[in-house]
């Protein structure tokens, strides 16, 4: 878009706030909305950004450790997931396409969908874990504290951050099932969907981070 | 613009009450109302740390015990610093005076979300709340440091996770207010408000805003590990288990580095505000100064690491992080010659916020400039982890930051409150703040030179002199601190009334009505001029100048 | 602001081809990791997870098609995470 | 270079000179000017503002003028600190272990000891560990510490410059008793150090040797009293009085020796006999007042004609002087 036009939009909004006005504005400012969720997206970036560093740190320090450490992830479910969750961010985009042209139905189906796969992520990150937990491998256990620093560490990074992430599945989809209800009851509709697009971009963000967990701990050689 | 109309149109934010009782408060959305709850929360913790101070102080009197044991004393400075900078510093300027004056600064009705701004209030109290339980419970008050050094802060049996806790959440209201601020001045600006067009407090408290959005996460995820450290055991920042406690340094300086920036640009706003207005004259370097706390906001987040220079980092780490140390003092810098060069040929008025102004440039300065000794590699070795340190950051945030703040409590006290405190008594208790100050501080870079390390609790004998000096300024500093304080609150209950404007000041909120009606504008203003335009406003409003 | 959401309508279609382009990323980078690259394993690895994550911000997530101060708000928390990588690299890289 | 390491203190001192001789006058100049523009530009003698909204050069020149400032810093600074990033060869090696809340000092022999001794002149690397949590090892005489972490070995390097006595310590809180983590490194002559690694003499021998003569050391090179330093004598004779493991060689001024010999009291003057047989024939009779402390018999350290120069200086430095009196 052009820095005219950008202009333009800037005034008319100017304009709206002209208008006297109470402090519960009837006006919502889509933009603004979708400014704050971009911000608010950085702090989860960062956050995960954290995580990351102390990824790299460690991969530097205890890099064979760290291919041996990962041997024991079961690629095909890594694999798997990864594909769930992408799916599951092309349906997010389609539920949104979908009420950008007014067809509730349509996307209340594909949000119906994310949401399924979003549980399904979650079983089979479950599987995943409980089966480490069956082979003794969670924090502080006896069998892992045998093994040398750097798998400790592995593991201690692999929980975390795939333990965080999966919560931000969890709060997502929570946060999905909230839209749905407001779908439902045209809360959100053709002319506002604004609360659908920045659930959206949440959804985005934790299949962002996804694409950077997957490699980094399924896929070391 | 007189008071008198106004107040009959519109009810002020005071006494506009939507609902019954307390809930009119502890519900409100009204950003003013908001600044007003911060306010008090922070007193309260305020005066908590404060008390802590001067009971550290007395400790320091006698080489061994004098009143309190070890252990007492660790746990003593740690919360001190804690409720200092998480409670009172970090969030200080913006969500007190930032709420109450961003939005009336920039010409809007209010912050852009102002139910999420009600929310970081409770945050913050929450957070507040959680350290102060955490005192009560069994185990005993956290003695990590407000820097929560591992793996010291994993071992020690103290109460480390409720704090830490607090600390994070309060991380989450420093984010959200943060976040709230970058879109209101996005979003909200009048009609004709440019960007070049807004007062510099905003422009400093955008810069702020954005550091806190972009820095804080990392302290959060930083703390959270610990917590899962110290519950699972998971290693990463536990040595025994091959974790790094430089990782957690990093980490936690990343962010803790830029927290200092967070403390001292809202204040560099709030200078820039007040000089012109006393001086009657246009601010020297507009877009300098603009474009200066966005640079002091990006270098501020280059230099972490210069708190680690003995920490065992590499050389080329060492070597990397001092010279950018030495070049976030420019904008800095810039920022004082301006101020200075803006009371260069103007009219200047000596009231009693621009006294405490004059106070800040000077401490400032120096808590500044002993920041360069640090930044160097040479005399860092010598000092960090000795008093020197803690000079330096009592003059950067004391000095600098709380001394702003009380700058900004008597410079806007009859535009939030409609009364006036008595100028006298205001102006009295200056001396004994500063000569208070002065005392208790820089005998500190004398001993942290000597060799006298900080934490401590019992010291060498040689150091008692200078300890006692210290301890009777931190006596002299808070009779002026007292006097100034009990001026303010009398001020709000039997202060004359205020008008307008008092001072003559030409940004936005001194074209409204004192207080601030709920709405703050009847009708949204059109701007096309400058924020320090006094020529224009001098034509414009001829009386209202000559009155005051 | 109607009127900027019909500007971006994009069709299903692109979606799919996005989506069907991350899937083959998945199954590239997935069968690649089974061939010994070396070193470069790691950086071919993180290069495949930039392009998907490109993939996904311009189009899943819009900011192709969105106002230009979204980029620019990108930039600057990405420029953030790269500072803070590149420094802390100074040291733990010279160790 | 090696010089460089030996007067580091010295040089650290510089740049803390410079750096607060440069802030000191920029404050001058700030302060001043802001108080004269208050002043000057009051009110009442300057009612009318002019409105100047900036002014390029001056800007521009503050802003370059402090990047070239701190730049000089940086690079003074860097020189400086360059020298003790750098092992010197033959440094002798020394590891440091930090616990809560002590020190030990392992030598590359394999000594251990809670105080740091080491010879005077000679470049030393420390090899700081620790045992439990983080803490520092910081030597306020020679400006410099490093912090000891768990899990990892730092390094630095001294090179003491002078013979005495040093606080050591502990930079980094650590916990309940951070603030007694004290300990003292003892400088020591070369020869005294190699005796003492060697087992030929233990702690407190060291110990008193530094503490007799603290801030003498130049006396022991070249002065009149080299001889007594040589020789250990002032580790128990002071020779300004104060009372130490010996009666203080200004006693000998009295004249009059009071002593015990075989039991008996009896006074007898001090002459050069006196002295010849206090030294090779220490039983014999002992001062009163230090008939539990006793002096060893260091013969065999000590050759015929050096005993002829002890008890001449002796005799002429101390016992004559009152004489003269
Ligand atoms: C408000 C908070 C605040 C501010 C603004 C600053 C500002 C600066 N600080 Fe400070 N600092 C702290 C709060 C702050 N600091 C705290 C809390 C700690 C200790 C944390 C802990 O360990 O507990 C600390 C510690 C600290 C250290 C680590 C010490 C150690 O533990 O080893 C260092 C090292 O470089 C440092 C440097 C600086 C520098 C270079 C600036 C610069 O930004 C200063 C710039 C200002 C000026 C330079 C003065 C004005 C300029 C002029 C008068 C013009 C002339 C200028 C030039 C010639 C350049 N600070
Ligand atoms: C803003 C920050 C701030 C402020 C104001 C103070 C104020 C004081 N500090 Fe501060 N101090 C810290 C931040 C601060 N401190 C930090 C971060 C540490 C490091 C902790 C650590 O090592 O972990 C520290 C450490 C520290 C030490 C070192 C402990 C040690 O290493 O052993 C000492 C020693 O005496 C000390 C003394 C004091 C005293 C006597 C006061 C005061 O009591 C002096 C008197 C001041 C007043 C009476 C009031 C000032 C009023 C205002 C600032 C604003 C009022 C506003 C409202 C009410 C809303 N402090
Ligand atoms: C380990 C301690 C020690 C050392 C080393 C030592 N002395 Fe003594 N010296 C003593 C003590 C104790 C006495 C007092 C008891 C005595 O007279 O035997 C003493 C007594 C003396 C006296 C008599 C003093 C008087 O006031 O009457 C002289 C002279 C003397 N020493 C000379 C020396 C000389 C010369 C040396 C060095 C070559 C030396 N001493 C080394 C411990 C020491
Ligand atoms: Cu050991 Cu402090
Ligand atoms: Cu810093």
């Amino acid at each position: 878009m052009k820095s005219t036009e950008v202009e333009v939009v800037q005034e008319k909004i100017a304009e709206k706030q002209q208008e006297p006005s109470h402090s519960e504005h009837t006006h919502k400012d889509f933009f603004g909305a979708k400014i704050g969720m971009w911000l608010f997206l950085f702090t989860e970036m960062l956050l995960f950004g954290g995580l990351f560093l102390a990824y790299m740190v460690y991969r530097l320090q205890y890099s064979i450790d760290f291919v041996i450490a990962a041997q024991d992830l079961n690629l095909l479910l890594g694999t798997i997931n990864t594909i769930i969750l992408l799916t599951s961010s092309l349906t997010m985009a389609l539920s949104i396409a979908a009420i950008q042209r007014g067809r509730k139905a349509l996307s209340i189906f594909f949000l119906l969908s994310t949401i399924g796969f979003a549980l399904a992520f979650l079983v089979i990150k479950y599987f995943e874990w409980t089966a480490k937990f069956h082979h003794g491998i969670y924090p502080n256990s006896p069998e892992l504290l045998n093994k040398p620093n750097g798998e400790i560490i592995f593991y201690g990074l692999y929980y975390s951050m795939t333990g965080l992430h999966a919560l931000h599945v969890v709060v997502g989809a929570i946060l999905l099932l909230f839209m749905l209800l407001f779908l439902w009851r045209n809360k959100i509709h053709k002319e506002d969907y604004i609360k659908l697009e920045n659930s959206g971009l949440y959804w985005h963000l934790v299949d962002l981070i996804w694409i950077f967990l997957f490699p980094l701990f399924y896929l070391i050689h | 613009m007189s008071n008198e109309t106004n107040s009959a149109t519109q009810l002020s934010y005071l006494d506009y009450k939507p609902k019954k009782g307390i809930w009119a408060w502890l519900l409100t959305t009204d950003h003013k109302r908001i600044g007003l709850l911060y306010l008090i929360g922070m007193m309260i913790f305020f005066w908590v740390a404060v008390g802590i101070g001067f009971v550290m102080k007395l400790e320091m009197l006698t080489p061994d015990q004098t009143v309190v044991d070890a252990q007492t004393y660790n746990s003593l400075f740690t919360l001190h610093g804690l409720i200092m900078i998480f409670l009172f510093i970090i969030p200080g300027l913006p969500a007190v005076f930032g709420n109450f004056f961003l939005p009336i600064q920039i010409g809007a009705h209010d912050v852009a979300f102002p139910r999420l701004n009600l929310l970081s209030w409770y945050l913050y109290i929450i957070g507040g709340l959680f350290a102060l339980v955490s005192l009560h419970l069994q185990g005993g008050p956290i003695d990590t440091g407000w820097t929560f050094y591992v793996p010291y802060s994993i071992r020690t049996t103290t109460n480390v996770i409720l704090p830490l806790l607090g600390a994070f959440i309060l991380g989450f209201s420093s984010i959200l207010t943060g976040l709230n601020f970058v879109t209101t001045v996005h979003r909200l600006r009048a009609p004709g408000m440019t960007f070049f067009r807004l007062p510099l407090f905003v422009w400093a408290l955008y810069a702020t805003a954005w550091i806190q959005v972009v820095a804080t996460p990392i302290v959060g995820i930083t703390i959270l590990l610990v917590v899962i450290e110290r519950v699972l055991h998971i290693g990463i920042f536990d040595p025994a288990l091959g974790g790094d406690p430089l990782l957690f340094q990093h980490l936690f300086w990343i962010y803790s580095h830029p927290a200092v920036y967070i403390m001292i640009l809202p204040a560099m706003g709030v200078v820039s505000e007040i000089i012109p207005t006393f001086a009657r004259r246009t601010i020297f370097g507009y877009k300098v100064i603009a474009f200066s706390s966005l640079a002091i906001a990006l270098i501020g987040y280059f230099v972490w690491a210069h708190h680690m220079f003995t920490s065992g980092m590499s050389e080329t780490a060492r070597f990397v992080f001092s010279l950018l140390t030495f070049l976030v003092a420019v904008p800095s810098g810039v920022k004082v010659f301006n101020w200075v060069a803006t009371l260069y040929k103007g009219s200047i008025e000596l009231r009693a916020p621009l006294i405490y102004i004059l106070m800040f440039i000077f401490l400032f300065s120096i808590g500044g400039l002993t920041g360069l000794v640090l930044g160097s590699l040479a005399t860092n070795v010598h000092v960090t982890d000795t008093y020197f340190v803690v000079a330096h950051f009592h003059y950067v945030m004391f000095g600098g930051t709380a001394i702003v703040f009380f700058a900004a409590m008597h410079y806007w006290f009859p535009k939030m409150f409609g009364k006036m405190y008595n100028e006298k008594i205001a102006i009295w208790a200056t001396p004994f703040i500063f000569i208070g100050f002065n005392m208790l501080y820089f005998t500190m870079f004398i001993l942290g030179y000597q060799g006298m390390p900080r934490r401590y609790w019992s010291y060498l004998p040689e150091y008692q002199e200078l300890h006692i000096i210290s301890t009777i300024g931190s006596w002299i500093l808070i009779f002026g601190l007292v006097i100034m304080f009990s001026n303010l609150i009398f001020g709000l209950i039997k202060g004359r009334r205020a008008d307008s404007n008092p001072w003559g000041g030409v940004t936005l909120e001194w074209q409204i009505p004192s207080p601030p009606p709920h709405e703050n504008f009847e009708k949204i203003p059109v701007i096309d001029h400058g924020p320090y335009d006094f020529e224009r406003f001098k034509n414009e409003n001829k009386n209202e100048i000559d009155r005051s | 602001m109607e009127k900027e959401h019909k500007h971006n309508l994009i069709p299903y279609g692109t979606y799919f081809l996005v989506w069907l382009s991350l899937i083959s990323l998945t199954v590239l980078t997935v069968s690649v990791a089974g061939v010994d690259f070396g070193r470069i394993a790691l950086f071919l690895a993180l290069t495949i997870a930039a392009i998907k994550s490109t993939l996904v911000i311009n189009y899943f997530m819009h900011i192709k098609f969105d106002q230009p101060i979204f980029k620019f708000f990108l930039a600057v928390a990405l420029a953030t995470l790269a500072t803070i990588f590149i420094l802390t690299s100074t040291d733990v890289f010279f160790r | 270079m090696e010089q460089a390491l030996r007067n580091y203190a010295q040089n650290v001192d510089n740049v803390m000179l410079y750096i607060i001789g440069i802030s000191f006058l920029l404050l001058l100049v700030i302060t001043i000017a802001m108080v004269y523009f208050v002043i000057r530009y009051n009110r009442k003698k300057n009612p009318v503002a002019s409105q100047i909204e900036g002014n390029k050069i001056l800007e521009i020149i503050w802003i370059v003028v402090p990047v070239a400032l701190v730049l000089t810093m940086f690079f003074y600074s860097e020189s400086v600190y360059k020298v003790a990033r750098n092992v010197p060869k033959g440094a002798m090696n020394v590891n440091v272990e930090a616990k809560m809340w002590q020190w030990k000092f392992t030598y590359e022999n394999g000594k251990v000891t809670d105080t740091l001794f080491l010879p005077v002149g000679k470049p030393v690397k420390f090899n700081i560990v620790s045992a439990d949590v983080n803490h520092s090892f910081y030597i306020p005489a020679f400006r410099i510490k490093e912090d000891a972490i768990p899990g990892r070995e730092n390094y630095m390097v001294i090179e003491p410059k002078d013979v005495g006595a040093f606080d050591i310590a502990c930079a980094e809180y650590c916990g309940l008793n951070h603030s007694l983590m004290y300990t003292k490194v003892f400088v020591v002559p070369e020869n005294e150090f190699f005796a003492w690694y060697n087992g030929e003499v233990d702690n407190t021998y060291l110990q008193k040797f530094v503490l007799a003569h603290s801030g003498g050391y130049k006396d022991y090179i070249t002065g009149n009293y080299a001889l007594l330093f040589a020789k250990g004598c002032v580790q128990c004779h002071s020779l300004d009085g104060s009372k130490n493991y010996g009666p203080s060689f200004t006693e000998l001024s009295r004249g009059y020796a009071k002593i015990r010999s075989n039991g008996k009291l009896e006074t007898i003057p001090i002459d050069r006999d006196y002295i010849a047989r206090s030294i090779i024939s220490p039983g014999e009779h002992v001062v009163v007042g230090y008939e539990k402390a006793k002096m060893p018999l260091l013969t065999n350290r000590i050759r015929d004609e050096e005993l002829t120069q002890i008890v001449d200086l002796l005799l002429t430095n101390f016992v004559k002087k009152s004489n003269e009196n």
